[in-house]
């Protein structure tokens, strides 16, 4: 745990908050585990079990008019973003009280009253498109910084390569957030990178990048406020890679051949909800009662998140063409 | 009875340079984005001069990157900007694909209508200049099969100035294809022209005896087809579909309603193309009043060749169109 | 649609229901159940046919102003017309 | 107490099997433990639990393929449970089969339109031109058949080939020649005249003679054809026909066929409909199983068979097997007809005119509308107390037309 000195702010209410978006995360997403397995989740569900130092430290840092852009692995983001916990397990059970509708699932969750731009299931396919999303800023003048999240595995992708180049090339406002956790799915990061320092590839498109231990939510909300305060002194993009690591499997039909239960086992006593609470404990910053009301209140939160799903209701079939175009009737199943 | 209004006679490169002009002064938010299009003038020429009249930011040159810059024309359009991105030709939009269908296309409907993409996307199509099979396709019929896009064909001058700005106000994408063999055609036009529809297939010439069906480059050889067949006593009626997608079903089913027969002239390759949607269309609404099985005129199915000789037998020409005319006829 | 148009049409569908009777020498004045020997399955086929071809409607309270070639004529005509406007 | 049930870890996963435990019974567990391994496509997956509590109760053994949902252990949980709500199973949605996308290629939902399949326009022939199938007009073509002489059988009154070939078959010759050559009289003639004969010569006919109110019949025919276009209206024939066939069903000496000296009950009821062809001719062409024939079908059927009939276009295996006939003169007859039978039938049920009668009605008297039905049976099959029986039944069937 680096502990960086220039870092007058961490009260104890700043830290058991951050400590408490965490824990809020990794129960949410136990309890998606949980549904998935009793067939009320359906289709892919990507956890982010042990990466949500990188959600809590960077999201709370933008304002409310910046703009996110995040992938399939994005539950953790949405909720610190302030996407309601409620709208994004109903948008899971395919409910129309979903945050899309319903009709998105785990993997494109929406929300314009947060700037939210989605999930996104295509590897890289963000990444365009938080490129325009800081064009059109750039071009109105406005102060808005576009956080853009992805993987490790994106960064194979050309339009990972493209949209670094434009992002330097016209002076994009545009925050990179590299979720390093060392897996594709299943290839591990050494046999699909010939360099595999990913924070260096920013340097080619001449763009100021950093890597961050992605295990100590201080390190990364320091990083996330210097990152943040760069690109919005200077319009110009910033690359933070946070090195962290997937506890869970990739998805929930993953048998997780590509590594061994050792290397998992290893992590889970370096990941950050571990790490955070236990300097708190040292530091005695937190008391027992603390952690009980922090869950208690967690879980008030999942189960009202629960019933609000269960009792969610199916979107009618006449729907089905609506929204194709902004104008398509609703009845209209040619 | 004021007087008609000055004519001026352009052509179709400059008439598609106009409305992006206009759009541009009219539009703060429009901007036109692509390879090319700032210092080198354009591909084709047709943002000539607005580089010195707009300056870079507006018309902004892009690397080599389709999926990137088109994406980039994606989120800017969900920001709130107004891009016309510039794909040079269709046959380099394949590299975009990912992007117009799962992101352009699809974004509204999935998002619940929380985000839409006011975005036009302009491409080059067709083979006719020996650029071989890598720079000759015709797909417009892949994008005419996607949900959630527009697909616009201008055929003429009037469309070629007309029909930008009415797809820039539309909340939706739209793609325009403009065939490369039309960019010399010139053509008199009103000086004051403007936007035109963009949902209605037009009535090029009138007739009797046999509906001609078509789009785009393939227009004019259509018509001199059809110029070919009255010599012979056929009246046809020509149909320009300019919008493929959605596609004018009531004009076409009016036509083949009167005339019976109907033949479908398609740049596309044969199977699965646009030529066999309108086909299907017809059968599925109007197979009472045929007389004759409907005929179509596509390209050849083969990667289009360079030779010249090769490349006019590849593709749709006038001689054909009168043969498939005079076979539904029973005149062959 | 005139006149003739209604006379030639009925005549082809009497034709049909009666094929054993030569219709030239039908008196467009006489009794059709008389002189075609039509019973109540012809005419009600009769009917029918006329109901498809004119795209009328012809209630069973009207039948009998269809017992003659010229009655039915001016019938239908004035249906035609009402259904026209 | 708490089952812990075989998770479903993916769409595609119906079943898994379980291949180690790493947990017995009496051990304590808490959410979030690896309890189990199970073996699926995809390989070894550990498999948790979400439940805090001692292991019961172990309820599958090792190496067994089970499917998605079957109870593998019981938790005792002992305190209520801390995280979870009571989690009901969802409602299934109402008209979505599975998830929603693989409802849609399910049977649609019933609210839905039937079929998404375009319905093909039915536009009337532009022009007054009739509506025929390219199989009708090259056909037509090919023999100079005027199609608007046509009317059509097919979707939406269209022409369809078979009704060309109909055609064509009537009339082969030019149309001016109203006679259908196609119906020799000379030789009809002569085939009756030996059915008879031999009908004559060998049956023993005996006669009965009933007179039936038929008010209720005409009044119920008047109510249910005011509101049907003129291909969907009934009439008295059709009542009759279907009365005679439902009673013979009943009454079996008069449904069936006398051969070499035996009777031979009929299975089926397949009424002879006897038919006048104008200029001298008689068929008498079957309806197969009319006593379950809707009374819509069958006046369909009579109507079209009553048409075919005249043009001569008789199929010859509608003309043998009737096993009951049943004939009728039509509004401009006489009162009654005393016919005589088809060999080798055993019985014939005529129908006069229908007249106004005076008639006693609950002791008053007043005008009804009465036909006289008429039974020619054979004697060797059958006696008079039957035939009364048989005719009476049919009577008593015309009272009710709405239960025919």
């Amino acid at each position: 745990m680096t502990i960086v000195t220039d870092k007058p702010r961490l009260s104890r209410r700043h830290a058991l908050d951050l400590l408490k978006q965490m824990i809020r995360i990794r129960r949410f997403e136990d309890k998606c585990a949980e549904l998935y397995t009793q067939e009320k989740i359906r289709g892919f569900l990507h956890l982010y079990d042990g990466e949500e130092a990188i959600a809590v430290g960077v999201i709370p840092v933008l304002e409310q008019r910046d703009r996110v852009v995040a992938t399939y692995r994005e539950h953790g983001h949405a909720l610190v973003r302030g996407v309601p916990m409620t709208a994004a397990l109903a948008e899971m059970y395919g409910k129309q009280e979903g945050c899309s509708r319903g009709r998105g699932g785990s993997m494109h969750l929406f929300d314009r009253a947060t700037n939210f731009y989605g999930g996104n299931a295509i590897v890289g396919g963000g990444l365009p498109l938080a490129i325009g999303l800081a064009l059109a800023d750039h071009m109105r003048g406005d102060d808005i910084v576009t956080a853009c999240f992805f993987g490790e595995g994106a960064v194979a992708e050309g339009e990972f390569h493209e949209s670094l180049n434009l992002a330097a090339l016209w002076t994009l406002p545009v925050l990179f957030v590299c979720e390093n956790n060392l897996y594709a799915m299943g290839t591990a990061l050494a046999i699909s990178e010939s360099e595999t320092d990913i924070q260096r590839k920013a340097a080619c498109y001449r763009i100021a990048s950093e890597a961050v231990d992605g295990m100590d939510v201080v390190a990364i909300e320091a990083a996330a406020r210097r990152a943040i305060h760069a690109v919005r002194e200077s319009g110009k993009p910033y690359f933070l890679e946070c090195r962290t690591y997937r506890l869970r499997a990739h998805s929930m039909f993953d048998a997780q051949l590509y590594r061994d239960k050792a290397e998992v086992e290893a992590w889970r006593h370096k990941e950050p909800i571990v790490r955070f609470k236990g300097w708190l404990e040292a530091s005695h910053m937190i008391h027992p009662d603390d952690l009980a009301r922090i869950e208690a209140e967690i879980d008030a939160e999942i189960a009202e998140a629960v019933t609000f799903a269960e009792s969610g209701t199916w979107e009618p079939i006449e729907q089905l063409t609506r929204f194709t175009y902004a104008d398509s009737p609703a009845r209209d199943v040619s | 009875m004021t007087a008609p209004a000055a004519m001026i006679e352009l052509t179709y490169r400059d008439a598609m340079r106009e409305a992006i002009r206009d759009a541009l002064r009219r539009d703060k938010n429009a901007f036109l984005m692509g390879e090319d299009v700032g210092r080198y003038g354009g591909c084709y020429a047709v943002s000539k001069g607005l580089l010195a009249e707009f300056g870079p930011e507006r018309i902004r040159d892009t690397p080599l990157s389709e999926s990137g810059f088109t994406g980039a024309g994606i989120g800017a359009a969900m920001a709130g900007m107004r891009p016309i991105v510039e794909l040079m030709t269709v046959n380099f939009s394949l590299l975009a694909l990912d992007q117009i269908l799962n992101t352009a296309a699809t974004v509204r409907h999935m998002s619940g209508n929380q985000f839409g993409v006011p975005l036009v996307i302009r491409m080059a199509t067709g083979a006719g200049r020996q650029l071989a099979a890598q720079h000759s396709h015709s797909l417009e019929g892949w994008y005419a099969h996607i949900p959630g896009i527009k697909v616009l064909a201008p055929a003429t001058v009037e469309d070629a100035r007309g029909m930008l700005w009415t797809a820039l106000q539309d909340p939706d994408p739209v793609l325009i294809f403009e065939n490369v063999m039309l960019y010399n055609m010139s053509a008199n036009l009103a000086a004051d022209a403007g936007a035109v529809d963009i949902d209605k297939a037009a009535v090029r010439r009138t007739g009797r005896d046999i509906s001609l069906i078509t789009y785009g480059g393939s227009l004019w050889k259509t018509l001199e087809a059809a110029t070919a067949l009255a010599a012979e006593g056929i009246d046809a009626d020509v149909i320009d579909l300019r919008s493929l997608r959605p596609i004018d079903d009531a004009t076409v089913m009016t036509s083949v309603r009167k005339t019976r027969r109907a033949v479908i002239v398609d740049e596309g390759w044969r199977s699965g193309s646009l030529s066999a949607e309108i086909c299907t269309r017809i059968i599925e609404q109007a197979f009472w009043e045929l007389d004759a099985p409907i005929g179509r005129v596509c390209s050849e199915e083969v990667p289009i060749p360079y030779p010249r000789h090769l490349e006019i037998a590849a593709i749709p020409q006038v001689p054909k169109i009168v043969a498939a005319a005079k076979t539904v006829l029973g005149r062959a | 649609m005139n006149e003739a148009d209604i006379r030639t049409i009925l005549q082809e569908e009497l034709g049909n229901v009666a094929p054993e009777m030569d219709l030239q020498k039908l008196d467009s004045t006489a009794d059709l159940r008389e002189a075609l020997d039509i019973d109540s399955m012809d005419f009600l086929n009769f009917v029918v046919a006329v109901h498809h071809r004119l795209g009328v409607d012809i209630p069973e309270l009207d039948y009998p102003k269809l017992i003659t070639l010229d009655r039915a004529v001016t019938y239908l005509k004035g249906k035609l017309e009402v259904s026209k406007s | 107490m708490v089952e812990f049930r075989m998770p479903s870890l993916g769409a595609d996963m119906e079943a898994g099997t379980l291949v180690e435990w790493l947990v017995k019974p009496g051990d304590q567990v808490k959410r979030g433990d690896v309890v189990a391994v199970v073996e699926t496509q995809k390989g070894a997956i550990e498999i948790e639990v979400f439940e805090t509590g001692r292991i019961e109760q172990i309820l599958v053994d090792l190496n067994s393929k089970v499917p998605v949902g079957t109870p593998l252990a019981r938790i005792r949980t002992g305190l209520e449970r801390k995280a979870g709500v009571a989690v009901g199973p969802v409602p299934p949605p109402p008209r979505v089969a599975e998830t929603p996308a693989r409802a849609l290629r399910a049977a649609p939902p019933p609210s839905q339109p039937a079929t998404t399949t375009p319905a093909i326009v039915r536009v009337p022939g532009a022009g007054g031109r009739a509506r025929a199938s390219p199989a009708a007009r090259r056909l037509a073509e090919m023999h100079s058949v005027d199609l608007a002489t046509i009317t059509g059988s097919g979707p939406s009154g269209a022409i369809i080939r078979a009704d060309v070939e109909y055609r064509l078959v009537a009339a082969p010759a030019s149309v001016e020649t109203k006679r259908p050559t196609g119906l020799n009289l000379d030789a009809m003639r002569a085939a009756i005249a030996a059915a008879m004969a031999r009908s004559k010569r060998e049956i023993p006919h005996y006669y009965l003679e009933h007179q039936v109110d038929v008010t209720s019949c005409e009044q119920w025919l008047t109510r249910t054809n005011a509101s049907r276009p003129p291909d969907e209206r009934l009439l008295m024939a059709a009542l009759a026909a279907k009365s005679v066939a439902l009673a013979a069903r009943r009454f079996t000496l008069f449904n069936g066929f006398y051969n070499d000296g035996k009777y031979q009950a009929a299975s089926a009821v397949h009424l002879g409909i006897a038919i006048a062809i104008r200029g001298g001719g008689l068929a008498a062409p079957a309806l197969h199983d009319v006593d379950q024939m809707p009374l819509d079908e069958l006046m369909g059927r009579m109507r079209d068979l009553v048409q075919r009939t005249r043009a001569g276009r008789i199929r010859s295996s509608e003309m043998s097997d009737s096993t009951i006939t049943v004939s009728s003169l039509g509004e401009r007859g006489v009162e009654a007809v005393h016919g005589v039978i088809y060999p080798p039938q055993v019985a014939l049920v005529g129908f006069g005119k229908v007249v106004a009668r005076p008639w006693l009605v609950d002791g008053a008297i007043g005008p009804r509308s009465v036909v006289t039905m008429t039974l020619a049976a054979d004697h060797r099959v059958s006696d008079g107390h039957a035939g009364a029986l048989f005719l009476a039944e049919i009577g008593k069937l015309l009272q009710e037309p709405e239960k025919l």
